[in-house]
């Protein structure tokens, strides 16, 4: 396999055994979104105390990339601010938006780097970005509550 | 005819390359766009070195040269195609824009023809195997004229289901494929021209996938009008043709306007140009057209029966292999009969996401992943994706072998 | 800045070619098209034999590789016309296409925004200076939807007239070139931007002809659209560009409907990808896309500034020249100021085609003779036709000496 | 000045001393045609006796080209027939539309292959053709008459 892959082991790791997986209560936001290009889904629930994000609940299905993507995302944001994991979803979404030219910024990525790979393809790319957008899109619900 | 697999490679340079990590590419994506031979990228590269000049409009030593060229390419391309006259080949910059072209020549306010009038009531027939290219145009078109968009259906072992009453008295136009992208499927051309003509309707074929792979004579078909692409057919990109019957190309408004399609230009009105120029608006694809001229002779000097003829054996080969993987289906016709060398499958429990970059990643074998811009047919058999290998002249066994070892290893991934 | 012309000559194959007859080429018909220096044929033929692949849609490495030079090359472009964001580069065949994209956006059925509706009462603007790429759309689309085409008169010394009410309240839109390619004028932008804004219409600008010679900075300019062509720029032919603002692109109707700008289809409707790709249906011009990023790499190499600057120079030196021919007359203005490198005239009681042609015969020399594709603004001077010399950052003051030798002889022969 | 060159001293010959030029009397039809794209006219008068084609009248403006055609028509067809003329108008016509692969035929052609040149310019090869398309559509005419 070769180092600049997309299947970084990583990622394989998190698609066999995803962090966090299942539909947990209580939450204040749930959001279901598609991809209708490639049919990727996922529903997503937020749970928030304070400025703290207490839980990132989740079920989804469709290509290691996207299924990966919602476990790294768990693993990221479960326990940081709302804050702090906004800026991780920013930088996260910069990377992927990148073609590749983007350099990442490891200490704010974390584990998400071994996403880099996929930004060099655009039909991948919402496949990694699925569940960080319905991420995005339930803290924004959530805090309107 | 002896086909010298071996030899072909060597036409094309891209087919010797090592990928990163010292892998051999194995090219299984021609259905999506083909690798281009010597001779193609050669004719280019000279003609933009020491021959350019717009054609047409300029007189000098290198405008005629240009002109030449282009126009002996238009002559190439009928020819290849068995056009009746070079003056129904009509250059857009791809299959898109010549089916774009024939759906904005309807419903037109300002063309009064009568066969090129459209608004409610009237019919628009397609199938559900289409071509994003070849739904959207006809999408957009009923939008703006209040036309009706119908289609005829894919049976479960992927053949166009022609029973039932699609086409009507009011059907205007029956556009469909020739071959599927994704279901290899031929399909009955003179059965859909039978049902058209009765009717009263104009047919077009999306020859798209044909063209690059079997010897195709427009007039034999006896269609109304053929659109294909260059890059398919080892020719370059930018470049597409839509062949049109002389009479109804000249009895279509114009599409595009401005230079070049004209006769003369007053500040409130023009006259236009005879076809084809009408429908060449502003500088063509020159150097396109002219590597799509060098394409057709490649091919040619191939031989397209022999063309075809390989392809039927890689596709029987690669339908047994294929069939023996554990899991596998095959969407679309697994009998060998009017089908071409396009193979789509999914593989239990793996999406096709994960099955395309595993052969990318780790063997260098390129195969197409997803819905292949026909997602009504993917949603038809209920699947968001599927993976398909498509064989071209250059392909060989050894690569059927190299995508099956490969789709073992994929298995053992995800396993 | 030095500008080494002869360095520059070198780049550009053709210019060493010797034409049949032991004639040395002299290429003064840059307007109509440029010639090709070696870095964009080399990266085309690099592209075409190594690199090939469909783009957006393939997920291998040659199709991340075709993907990655052909979204980098929109870069490029946005950054070579200052665009606020690459997302608003859209690529087409040509600047006619690019122009008729707008024109189809406005008037279509299926389009509520208000900016482009468009009907009876409403009006369009252009003028009486334009290639017949900005009036011919304009004038399809005032047949097909009901609407007036109106138009800017030229002065005697070959101005924009804005004097009169042209644009009034009922005025969508405002279609005008920056630069003439016939008279070499440079048209006011900021006062023609003013006036349509206050109007509240839409402003279009021709730029074929100016973004090669100048610096341009389409957010600078102020209009809403800027089109611009590849093969003028020494890029590739079948390559084009239309930049508009972003949110005036995505209110727009797509114009072009198939693969690569949608982001669902469905039988009966679809969703659109986001711009710039809602506006590239079908496998795009890849290789030429690239071709025209290595084109403005090069003229950004060479440096905008220096060229404006060395064709600046070349024009001073050919109408002075030129002035001193008897029976010579310069259609377009004579002063220096807001005009480009472009010289049409005519000769008396000689043809311009009779011109151009003893030009090419007896001394390899390339100029333009006809209408230009600008005829009404030839019907506007009373002339059937002129001959254009136009410069471009290759020519040299020599070439120019070369030309006024051979319209003395040219007067010889028709004396 | 180069062989294959389209300005043959004959063209420039018949430009400078055109043959037969002038509108004349008797005549059985008259026509004016008009290229659009360079502006050049011809006006053209055939008077035919018979088969025979007794005169080929005309005035007109424009390039050389497309003067020297209308001088080198009126030689070749004045006192033939109108049968033999046509064929000449044909083979001339397939000269010009070859665009330079066509070989002539000297034969039926005469001074009109000099014109051989010019069919390497589409925008020229209307010049050449515009008195000939002229003489046809009057003989046409005529004949009708
Ligand atoms: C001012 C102007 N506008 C538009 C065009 C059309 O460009 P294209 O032929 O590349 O479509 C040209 C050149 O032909 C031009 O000079
Ligand atoms: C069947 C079919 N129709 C149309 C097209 C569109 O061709 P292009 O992308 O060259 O416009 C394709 C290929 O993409 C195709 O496979």
């Amino acid at each position: 396999m070769i180092t600049d892959s997309m299947y970084q082991e990583l990622i394989l790791e998190h698609y066999k055994r995803p962090q966090g997986r299942g539909l947990r209560e209580p939450y204040e936001a749930e959001v279901h979104h598609v991809n209708p290009t490639c049919g990727d889904e996922i529903t997503l629930r937020v749970h928030l105390e304070g400025d703290k994000v207490a839980d990132v609940s989740y079920e989804g299905q469709g290509c290691s990339i996207s299924q990966a993507a919602a476990s790294v995302l768990h693993e990221l944001t479960k326990g940081s601010t709302v804050t702090e994991s906004l800026s991780v979803v920013d930088e996260f979404t910069r990377l992927m938006q990148g073609r590749g030219q983007v350099e990442p910024d490891e200490d704010v990525l974390g584990d998400a780097v071994a996403f880099a790979g996929v930004a060099k393809f655009p039909a991948r790319v919402k496949c990694a970005l699925l569940s960080w957008m319905a991420y995005k899109d339930a803290v924004v619900r959530s805090s309107a509550v | 005819m002896s086909f010298d697999v071996e030899r072909i490679r060597k036409d094309f340079p891209v087919l010797s390359r090592e990928l990163p990590g010292g892998r051999t590419l194995v090219y299984l994506d021609s259905g999506n766009s083909s690798q281009k031979p010597t001779p193609v990228i050669e004719t280019m590269r000279e003609h933009l070195a020491m021959h350019y000049s717009n054609v047409g409009r300029a007189m000098h030593v290198l405008g005629s040269e240009s002109t030449e060229a282009y126009e002996a390419a238009r002559d190439k391309i009928a020819a290849f195609v068995g056009a009746p006259s070079r003056d129904e080949v009509v250059f857009t910059k791809n299959a898109s824009e010549a089916l774009n072209l024939l759906a904005y020549s309807l419903g037109n306010r300002s063309n009064t023809d009568p066969r090129f009038t459209l608004g409610e009531g009237d019919e628009i027939v397609i199938s559900e195997m289409e071509h994003h290219s070849n739904i959207v145009p006809w999408q957009m078109l009923a939008q703006r004229t209040g036309a009706t968009l119908k289609w005829f259906g894919v049976t479960d072992d992927g053949r166009l289901d022609l029973s039932g009453d699609v086409i009507t008295d009011r059907t205007k136009i029956v556009s469909v494929t020739h071959q599927s992208n994704v279901l290899g499927t031929v399909n009955p051309v003179a059965e859909i021209v039978r049902l058209a003509r009765q009717a009263g309707a104009l047919v077009a074929l999306d020859a798209s996938q044909s063209v690059p792979h079997h010897p195709v004579d427009v007039a034999a078909l006896g269609a109304d009008f053929v659109a294909f692409t260059g890059h398919k057919m080892v020719g370059p990109s930018g470049i597409g043709v839509l062949w049109g019957r002389q009479e109804l190309l000249e009895a279509m408004p114009p599409f595009l306007g401005g230079g070049e399609m004209i006769e003369a230009v007053w500040m409130d009105r023009s006259t236009y140009a005879p076809v084809p120029h009408k429908f060449e608006a502003g500088t063509p694809p020159i150097v396109e057209a002219i590597g799509l001229g060098a394409a057709v002779d490649y091919l040619t000097g191939v031989g397209m029966e022999a063309i075809e003829a390989h392809e039927r054996d890689l596709t029987a080969y690669a339908m047994r292999a294929l069939q023996e993987i554990s899991g596998l289906k095959v969407i679309g016709p697994t009998d060998l009969g009017d089908r071409g060398g396009t193979i789509s499958f999914t593989l239990e429990g793996i999406h096709p996401h994960d099955v395309g970059q595993i052969l990318d990643d780790q063997f260098g074998i390129a195969v197409r992943v997803g819905h292949h811009c026909a997602r009504p047919l993917h949603l038809r058999f209920g699947i968001p994706a599927t993976t398909r290998a498509s064989f071209y002249l250059y392909n060989t066994t050894g690569e059927i072998d190299a995508l099956v070892r490969g789709l073992h290893q994929v298995q053992k991934v995800f396993a």
